[in-house]
């Protein structure tokens, strides 16, 4: 019975069939399919919108999961991650926008019309990788943090050790062990051979 | 001259003393009780006293004004006042106190005196708790005083007089006397508002620790709250008196220590009752304990004055 | 029983407070804004703290003007103790009258619920719990303190009445813990409050917290536990520490 | 002296002469005939002052013949007065109508004008049946014209309905005049009187008369056959209505008077048919003009309701009724002082150049700041609704009593309710002219504003007109025609008040009332700034209140003299702290506590009367001043009104039934009555007045919305007449009413309900002074529970709770307005953390709370126990409990209000608030040193009460040192404030030994959750205070009174609305509507046949 519940009700002929129609609409690519119930998808900037309402209103992906960043710092950009869920089908859709890291070009289109609720999602981006959201309310009020004026901490250039050991007055004697290391030395090192 | 007033003085240490560490221990004892029947080890009986020298052993204060200052002031004069107007022991000097001053509608009225000392501290104090918790208190309060106004004038209309000492003597000679059995339903509608007056479960909403923590009290703290502390046990030391006056004989004996010690086990037995109550219920909403005060403790007052007129 | 060892630690003296000026026991601190711009950082005078005005009041130089008059000024002041005798039967009570602060800033708040349970029975030691800071003597600090905590534990640890004092629970009080790189959670406690008593572990279990208890209730008896008292002597080198991690001050110096 | 013959020929040359005298221009013609107007009224006026001297009439009989061949014209004195008004009266509205910016009068119209002078002329003073006829004719005519002069249609078309109407007027009583001749032979109306007994009882006489009868009536405009009279007073010039309403109803009504002896001689049926006739005509419009928006049609409304009382009171002496003095001195007085008030409502509808009757609050303020008109136009007002010292006032109660007198129950309650809708509309006109131009008069509870907003505008509820008088006094000018008319009207009102007075034989303290607010008033005319007149106030009232009491025993009488006259002066220095001038102010505060005192020292039924009267007046007009106080003044002036006539009634059967009712005075029980209805009135008079359960909607909005210091002598000491009056009245309560029950038993519980009831209302209140109204209504339900005991310790309970309210609730008033005049808001929720800014006025507020309380040891205790002791003492166990509960609502609202606005968070912008000013706060320090002293020695007030009780009864406690003893209890006021001292003194020494160091914190220092409050607003706890309260009551808290009331006052508005559904405005309706009168008059005389 509860397996039912959580089953996902769509196969992968028609997640390929969703994604064949927003190819053709809007150029979408690269689709992954993690899971029989979790899916991804890549989009531009320009079109990412466009998208998200199109799943929204064309095929039922009404929930907003969660909005995330990942920084891709390598490759000198943000990928934000629209996590979408559909209630018919119990089926995940992620939409991934690739947006610059730097400059004005680290911004993007607010979706809060679309979901209230990401009005604060976009705020805690803002916070945390600085990519701002013209557009989307009370976006430069402080949200998690209170006062922060550095480098917003999850952006991969802010060193976080380097900063608490400048602010902490990190307490002398404590020795710092590499986590990998010490698993390899003490607690599995049965296991360390295969590693 | 002199020396009366040297004699009542003394007296009035006296008698003061008594009651403050009886209630005092009463309220240690019935904590450990308490415990005990949770299966804990539980405070120790004389926790009261080290809690009070505790908080008075505090080397700051910080006070909101006059009112404020005053208030705890207020409250443990309230609770003496209560006290001392009120006959302790029947036909004993020593603890006749001040009931000379006035009947029981003097010692009725003022109850409000330390109530209304606090709520003007605590108001000042400006804290949202504390007057939320005034206003429950005293719309609570407006509540029971209605259960127990009823049995009082129906004791009064039973022995033809509102003197404390008078109620007293007219309830000697024997437990069938005691206007409890002579007069169960005024007892009955006085003990449940005794309930409410207590303040403990289910009638706590006043201090209401998880929500407004802590009412009424919430900016006391040092010597104010070790007064605050001191009066509870005093003023519960003489509410529980009064009832024990009021509906159970109160407490006589030629021998004064024989007294002391009826009044002792009186007084524990109210005070059980009190805490097998607040034990056994949870937490009335305000409205919720007016409502029940204004209606089957009503209905039975009701019942006790209308018999008497009969 | 005991599966934490409970370690007390004596304070380090932060050396003797100066005049109106703040002492600075590590170069890194204090002089000029610490990381990020600046704005909404201590206020500076010649590049250095001013936490109190020339008529020794509170500066408030971070509260707005208009609630300047709502707040008290008065600085904290070193209280000295009572001889001997007398100082001891009032510290023997209040060593028997523990009231904790009812304030979880941390995870290790879950270990303090336990205490009131008929297992661990915390009243026999004349222990309870008390839901404001005025009627409070000990603060328990409940794990890992971030600085947007910090800023409540400093609020509610001013507004206890003193002698008050400070139990730190957990490995991320005495040095951050498993969050001791964090961009946001503070290493050392007592850079920030005094503490008396620190229980290590990650985390403790009840009976840690206990033995840490009984610990405190030792050295108050011994008068060890003048935390309030250090505070004061030391306010301007605390609030330095304080005002450097916390950005958008916004309350008075001292919250009474 | 000038002959009879020569008025109606110079009337009638003059109207012929008119267009030659044009010639001379317009406004010369218009002077002329002023001055003509001028001799006739000099004419009348020296027949008027010869015939009352020398007692005899006036006689000219035409054509050289005497009567009854010839047609005989006869001036008495009676008819030379009214001629005098009237010609006076006219001559004000020529001068009007000429003189006045637009639409002069002129021409032709001059011309009718003068023939309507005669027609009323000739009507007044004929003797001749069908001459009758002719001047009805000419009139008719006349008025006719000049309404057809008019170019605007509706004028025209009223016109022609007055045509119809008067032309079937004329037909009936010419077919009358025609019967009467044929059976009597004579014309001469001295014949026919002396025939009628034997020519006319015949049913063809009777017939005949009937239509005589029927045509005067008519010509009277009685309802419900009067639509287009109505119509015509609508449509028609203001002037034009004036001379209707003042000339021509005055003259038909002596035509009346003539025929009157003749119908009484002829048959039975015809005094009962005029009485009916008189009764709905004097009822029925009351009802219509209740809604009426028109006010011309309401003036018009209200005319034909007082003619209808004329009608009556011509009647009742002929159906025997005895009369003291002239037989004709009360309809008389009634139809001139009608004639002067109205033709001045009128004159002002024209000055003011609006027609609207102030029905709803957008019509405007128009004689806000133009107090000469107002007073003129409140003068207007009071004078017809019967208001002392007006002229109407004496008529009235010679009515009613004479009513009484004759047993005729029914037209009593006829003429006291048709009164009370004349109060409704005529008062509501009044207020709503004389309102604050903010005031949309809604407010009758109290108003939060809806954002919470702080609202700065309803800061100075306390300075009323100050403002507005300039920018009012702007308005317009009133225009020289209506001065002079307006002037004369008011001074010929004046002289008959005058007259009145003198011959209605009321004793100095009414009179001393009258000079103390004409004195304010001259200073207040002299521009004298308040501060000046309040110390004169105070100085002159301190001497009259002294010389008052000085060496007289302690009685009843002095007793309260003492507290009226001590509680008001104490609270007039209150005065000093307001700069400038307020018009009024002084005059009416002095006039209020004269009246008290006159009541205390009336010595007939009439003198308490007049002086209530008077009291009520002078509140009312203390009350309308407050700058929202619209809504609020129309409910006052009703139910005090209400009040005043239940009380009328009351005296009415009392007297009745014993003639030496009332007489004595100032002692208790003077007022006993044993007739068990007029206790019953006397009862619920004085319960209207304190606000008694059911019957208080009136008393907290008045008590609130009036300015601060109004509010303060109002709920302190005005309200404490009523209880006065309940001891003067004491020995009529005892009565058994039914089953049983005693009055008092029902008084007792009505006591303790409004106790209760009051508190619970208090307890909602976010607006302070609401609070305290509702606190006042409480306090006197108290009062009336402790009276109600009708027992020693009872009364001495209720004197003790007066002296103690007067005190408390005087210091609560006054902190409060000091607080508001500092702070600008008067809801609570606004204010907070004040003491610090006003320490002194928190003093006053905490002893005025524990003094209501009643905690121990302040005197409030002393009242408590008095009323538990005595409750119980009665067996009235039930009653005490309540109280008791009750009790503990006072404490809570107490705590709210002192909470509110002195503790908690202060708001930013009260920061810079200062200490009220030194005069407000000295009062309230007197009344508070008194208080200390009674609680330290309670004997010093409870011994003198039972001194005032003594005469009734015998005391029934004892004294030992301080310790008051009772059959139940004991109290000593003395030694329970040693104890308190000793047990506050005591712990406050043990914390200051004990105490560590102890700092002063700041608002914001607080644990908040380790947070802090970043506003006051949103951290000060007072708004709907006690939610819970409200929940756990429910539904029983609903406003069910107000819902009671509004529910009577839309079912008269529906009764109204539904009778003036009859005047369609259709002339074929209303010709139809006098054929069924007609056979109406016809059907009420075959009932009588």
């Amino acid at each position: 019975m509860s397996d039912q519940h959580t089953q996902t009700q769509i196969s992968s002929a028609e997640v390929h069939e969703v994604f064949a129609d927003l190819h053709t609409r809007y150029g979408v690519r690269g689709l992954e399919e993690k899971r029989a119930d979790q899916a991804f998808v890549r989009t531009d900037r320009d079109e990412a919108v466009a998208v998200l309402t199109h799943l929204r209103d064309r095929h039922g992906y009404t929930h907003l999961a969660f909005l995330t960043a990942v920084d891709q710092i390598e490759e000198g950009r943000f990928e934000l991650l629209y996590m979408l869920h559909n209630y018919e089908l119990r089926h995940d859709l992620g939409v991934i926008v690739e947006i610059p890291r730097e400059g004005d070009g680290c911004s993007m289109d607010t979706i809060h019309r679309m979901w209230p609720a990401a009005a604060t999602y976009q705020r805690e981006l803002r916070e945390m990788f600085g990519i701002d959201f013209p557009g989307s309310p009370r976006l430069h009020e402080d949200f998690a943090l209170e006062g922060w004026h550095d480098l917003p901490p999850m952006r991969k250039e802010f060193d976080t050790r380097e900063y608490s050991e400048r602010t902490y007055y990190a307490r002398p004697g404590r020795t710092k062990t590499d986590t990998r290391q010490h698993m390899k030395d003490t607690i599995y090192p049965s296991e360390a051979e295969t590693w | 001259m002199t020396q009366m007033i040297l004699t009542k003085a003394l007296y009035t240490v006296i008698s003061l003393a008594v009651i403050t560490n009886y209630a005092l221990i009463l309220i240690g004892t019935m904590a450990r009780i308490r415990a005990k029947v949770q299966g804990r080890v539980g405070q120790p009986f004389y926790q009261p006293y080290i809690d009070i020298v505790k908080s008075n052993a505090k080397r700051t204060s910080i006070s909101h004004g006059v009112m404020f200052f005053l208030g705890p002031v207020f409250r443990l004069a309230g609770g003496l006042g209560t006290y001392l107007f009120i006959p302790a022991i029947f036909g004993s000097v020593i603890f006749s106190n001040f009931s000379f001053s006035g009947d029981l509608l003097l010692m009725m009225y003022f109850i409000f005196f330390g109530q209304l000392g606090m709520a003007l501290g605590a108001g000042e104090s400006g804290h949202p708790h504390s007057a939320i918790g005034v206003a429950r208190g005293l719309a609570q309060m407006t509540a029971f005083e209605l259960p127990f106004v009823l049995s009082v004038v129906a004791l009064a209309a039973q022995y033809g007089t509102l003197s404390i000492t008078e109620i007293v003597a007219a309830q000697q000679g024997g437990f069938t006397h005691w206007a409890a059995f002579t007069n169960p339903l005024a007892m009955i509608a006085g003990m449940i508002a005794f309930l409410g007056m207590s303040g403990a479960n289910p009638f706590s909403v006043v201090v209401a620790p998880q929500e407004i923590p802590i009412g009424p009290p919430t900016e006391m703290q040092s010597s104010f709250l070790g007064m605050l502390q001191t009066n509870r046990a005093i003023f519960n030391g003489a509410k529980m008196v009064l009832f024990m006056n009021l509906f159970w004989g109160g407490a006589a004996h030629e021998n004064l220590l024989v007294a002391i010690l009826i009044m002792v086990v009186k007084t524990f037995l109210i005070y059980l009752y009190v805490t097998i109550v607040g034990a056994s219920f949870p937490r009335f909403k305000t409205e919720q304990s007016i409502r029940f005060f204004l209606g089957v403790p009503t209905v039975i007052g009701i019942a006790a004055v209308v018999l008497q007129m009969v | 029983m005991a599966t934490a060892d409970t370690q007390t630690r004596r304070y380090q003296e932060p050396g003797a407070p100066g005049n109106a000026a703040v002492v600075n026991p590590d170069p890194r601190t204090v002089t000029g804004p610490a990381g990020g711009t600046g704005q909404g950082d201590v206020q500076t005078v010649d590049g250095q703290l001013r936490i109190l005005t020339e008529e020794l009041k509170l500066a408030n130089a971070d509260l707005r003007s208009e609630d300047r008059g709502n707040f008290c000024d008065h600085p904290p002041e070193v209280i000295k103790p009572f001889r001997a005798f007398w100082e001891n039967f009032l510290n023997w009570a209040r060593s028997e009258s523990l009231w904790i602060l009812g304030f979880g800033t941390g995870c290790g708040a879950i270990e303090l619920r336990p205490l009131m349970t008929s297992r661990f029975d915390m009243y026999q030691y004349g222990i309870q719990g008390r839901p404001t800071p005025r009627q409070s003597s000990v603060f328990v600090i409940g794990g890992y303190a971030s600085v947007k905590t910090m800023k409540r534990i400093v609020r509610s640890y001013e507004q206890m009445q003193g002698p008050k004092f400070v139990l730190g629970l957990g490995s991320c009080t005495i040095n951050g813990g498993m969050y001791w790189d964090s961009y946001n959670t503070v290493n050392r406690l007592d850079h920030y409050i005094p503490v008396d008593v620190y229980i290590a572990g990650c985390m403790p279990r009840p009976e840690a917290l206990l033995a840490g208890f009984v610990k405190l209730k030792e050295m108050i008896k011994r008068g060890e536990c003048e935390g309030a008292n250090r505070y004061a002597e030391n306010f301007e080198w605390y609030k330095a520490n304080q005002k450097r991690i916390i950005k958008n001050w916004d309350m008075p110096d001292y919250n009474w | 002296m000038v002959s009879p013959v020569v008025l109606i020929a110079a009337s009638l040359g003059f109207a012929f002469l008119y267009p030659l005298v044009e010639r001379l221009g317009e406004r010369a013609a218009t002077r002329i005939a002023l001055l003509v107007l001028a001799a006739f009224a000099g004419t009348t006026a020296g027949w008027t002052v010869s015939l009352i001297g020398s007692g005899v009439a006036l006689t000219a009989d035409t054509a050289g013949f005497v009567a009854p061949l010839s047609i005989q014209l006869q001036v008495t004195a009676v008819d030379a007065l009214a001629m005098t008004v009237v010609t006076l009266l006219a001559l004000a509205a020529l001068v009007q109508l000429t003189e006045r910016a637009t639409d002069r009068w002129h021409g032709k119209q001059v011309v009718l004008f003068f023939v309507l002078l005669l027609g009323s002329y000739g009507l007044i003073m004929t003797r001749d049946l069908f001459n009758v006829f002719v001047f009805m004719e000419i009139s008719g005519i006349s008025v006719f014209g000049l309404l057809s002069t008019s170019r605007d249609g509706r004028v025209f078309e009223a016109g022609f309905k007055y045509m119809v109407a008067s032309g079937l007027a004329s037909v009936f009583f010419l077919i009358g005049t025609a019967f009467v001749y044929r059976s009597v032979g004579s014309l001469s109306i001295a014949d026919i009187t002396a025939a009628a007994p034997v020519a006319l009882a015949s049913p063809v006489g009777v017939m005949g008369l009937l239509f005589l009868v029927t045509g005067i009536l008519i010509e009277l405009k009685p309802a419900p056959a009067n639509g287009w009279a109505i119509d015509t007073y609508q449509a028609a010039d203001p002037g034009i209505g004036a001379l209707l309403s003042a000339v021509n109803a005055t003259a038909m009504v002596f035509v009346l008077v003539r025929v009157m002896p003749i119908l009484a001689g002829a048959s039975p049926v015809f005094v009962p048919l005029v009485l009916i006739a008189g009764a709905g005509a004097f009822l029925i419009p009351q009802a219509q003009a209740l809604l009426q928006e028109s006010f011309k049609r309401m003036l018009g409304y209200s005319s034909v309701a007082q003619i209808g009382l004329v009608v009556l009171a011509i009647v009742i002496p002929a159906a025997g009724v005895p009369f003291a003095g002239v037989a004709l001195a009360v309809p008389l007085v009634l139809l001139l002082n009608h004639a002067v008030a109205k033709a001045t409502l009128f004159w002002i509808a024209d000055a003011t150049g609006d027609d609207a009757s102030g029905f709803g609050g957008s019509l405007p303020a128009s004689l806000r700041g133009r107090p000469a008109l107002l007073v003129v136009a409140a003068i207007a007002v009071l004078a017809l609704l019967g208001l002392p010292p007006f002229p109407g006032f004496w008529a009235k109660w010679s009515l009613v009593m004479g009513l009484a007198a004759g047993g005729h129950i029914g037209l009593l309650v006829v003429v006291l309710l048709g009164s009370l809708l004349e109060v409704v509309y005529l008062g509501r006109w009044l207020i709503m002219r004389m309102r604050h131009v903010d005031d949309d008069a809604t407010v009758v509870s109290q108003r939060i504003p809806a954002d919470f907003a702080e609202s700065r505008a309803d800061a100075v509820s306390g300075a009323a007109s100050g403002a507005s008088d300039a920018s009012g006094a702007a308005a317009g000018a009133i225009p020289v025609g209506a001065t002079v008319s307006l002037g004369l009207a008011t001074l010929l009102m004046a002289g008959a008040s005058v007259a009145a007075l003198l011959g209605s034989g009321v004793g100095m303290p009414v009179l001393i009332v009258l000079i103390g607010v004409a004195a304010f008033a001259v200073l207040d005319v002299l521009r004298i700034p308040l501060r000046l007149q309040a110390i004169v106030a105070i100085a002159g009232l301190s001497w009259w209140g002294v010389s008052a009491v000085s060496g007289a025993a302690l009685t009843l009488q002095s007793g309260f003299v003492l507290l009226f006259v001590g509680g008001a002066v104490v609270q007039l220095v209150a005065l000093l702290a307001r700069p400038g001038r307020r018009a009024g102010l002084v005059a009416l505060i002095v006039g209020m506590v004269l009246s008290l005192a006159a009541l205390t020292a009336a010595t007939s039924p009439l003198e308490v009367f007049v002086a209530w009267e008077l009291m009520t007046l002078t509140s009312f007009f203390l009350v309308v001043r407050g700058r929202f106080a619209a809504a609020a003044s129309v409910r006052y002036l009703t139910f005090s009104l209400a009040s005043a006539l239940l009380m009328l009634a009351a005296f009415s059967l009392a007297t009745a039934a014993n003639p030496a009712f009332g007489t004595g005075g100032g002692v208790i029980g003077t007022l006993t009555t044993s007739v068990p209805w007029a206790a019953v009135l006397l009862a619920l008079s004085v319960l209207i007045k304190l606000g008694a359960i059911g019957l208080h909607i009136w008393l907290p909005s008045s008590y609130a919305e009036a300015e601060d210091e109004v509010s303060s002598l109002a709920s302190s000491v005005l309200s404490k007449a009523g209880i006065l009056l309940l001891f003067l009245g004491a020995g009529s309560f005892a009565a058994p009413l039914f089953a049983g029950v005693a009055l008092n038993q029902v008084l007792g519980w009505i006591g303790v309900i409004t106790a209760l009831a009051g508190g619970m209302m208090a307890l909602f209140q976010e607006d302070i002074k609401y609070t305290l109204a509702y606190s006042s209504m409480s306090q006197l339900g108290y009062m009336v529970l402790a009276f109600a005991l009708m027992s020693h310790l009872g009364w001495v309970t209720a004197l003790y709770l007066a002296v103690n309210h007067l005190l408390f609730k005087g210091m609560l008033f006054l902190a409060v307005a000091g607080i508001v005049m500092r702070t600008g808001t008067r809801l609570m929720y606004q204010m907070g953390g004040l003491i610090k800014r006003m320490p002194f006025s928190f003093v006053s507020v905490l002893v005025g709370i524990i003094a209501v309380s009643g905690v121990p040891p302040l005197a409030g205790f002393g009242g408590k126990w008095l009323l538990y002791t005595a409750l119980i003492e009665q067996g009235w166990y039930l009653q005490a409990a309540l109280a008791l509960f009750s009790s503990g609502i006072a404490f809570l609202y107490l705590f709210r209000l002192i909470h509110s606005m002195f503790l908690g968070q202060r708001k930013t912008h009260h920061d810079t608030v200062t200490e009220a000013p030194a005069a407000v706060l000295i009062p309230q320090f007197v009344f508070l040193v008194i208080i200390i002293a009674i609680s330290m020695f309670p004997n010093l007030l409870i011994k003198p009460l039972q001194t005032i009780v003594e005469p009734a009864f015998a005391s029934s406690v004892r004294w030992e040192g301080y310790t008051v003893i009772s059959s139940l209890g004991y109290w000593n006021g003395n030694a329970v404030m040693y104890v308190v001292i000793g047990v506050f003194l005591a712990p406050l020494l043990w914390l200051l030994a004990v105490k560590g160091r102890t700092y002063r914190v700041e608002q914001f220092n607080i644990v908040f959750a380790a947070e802090r409050p970043h506003t006051p607003q949103s951290t000060h706890y007072a708004y709907n205070f006690y939610g819970h309260y409200q929940k756990a009551f429910g539904r029983l808290l609903d406003p069910w009174v107000e819902r009671f009331w509004s529910g009577v006052s839309a079912t008269a508005g529906t009764v109204s609305q539904t009778l003036r559904a009859w005047n369609t405005g259709n002339p074929q309706t209303y010709a139809l509507q006098i054929l069924l009168y007609l056979f109406l008059t016809y059907l009420v005389a075959r009932g009588g046949l």
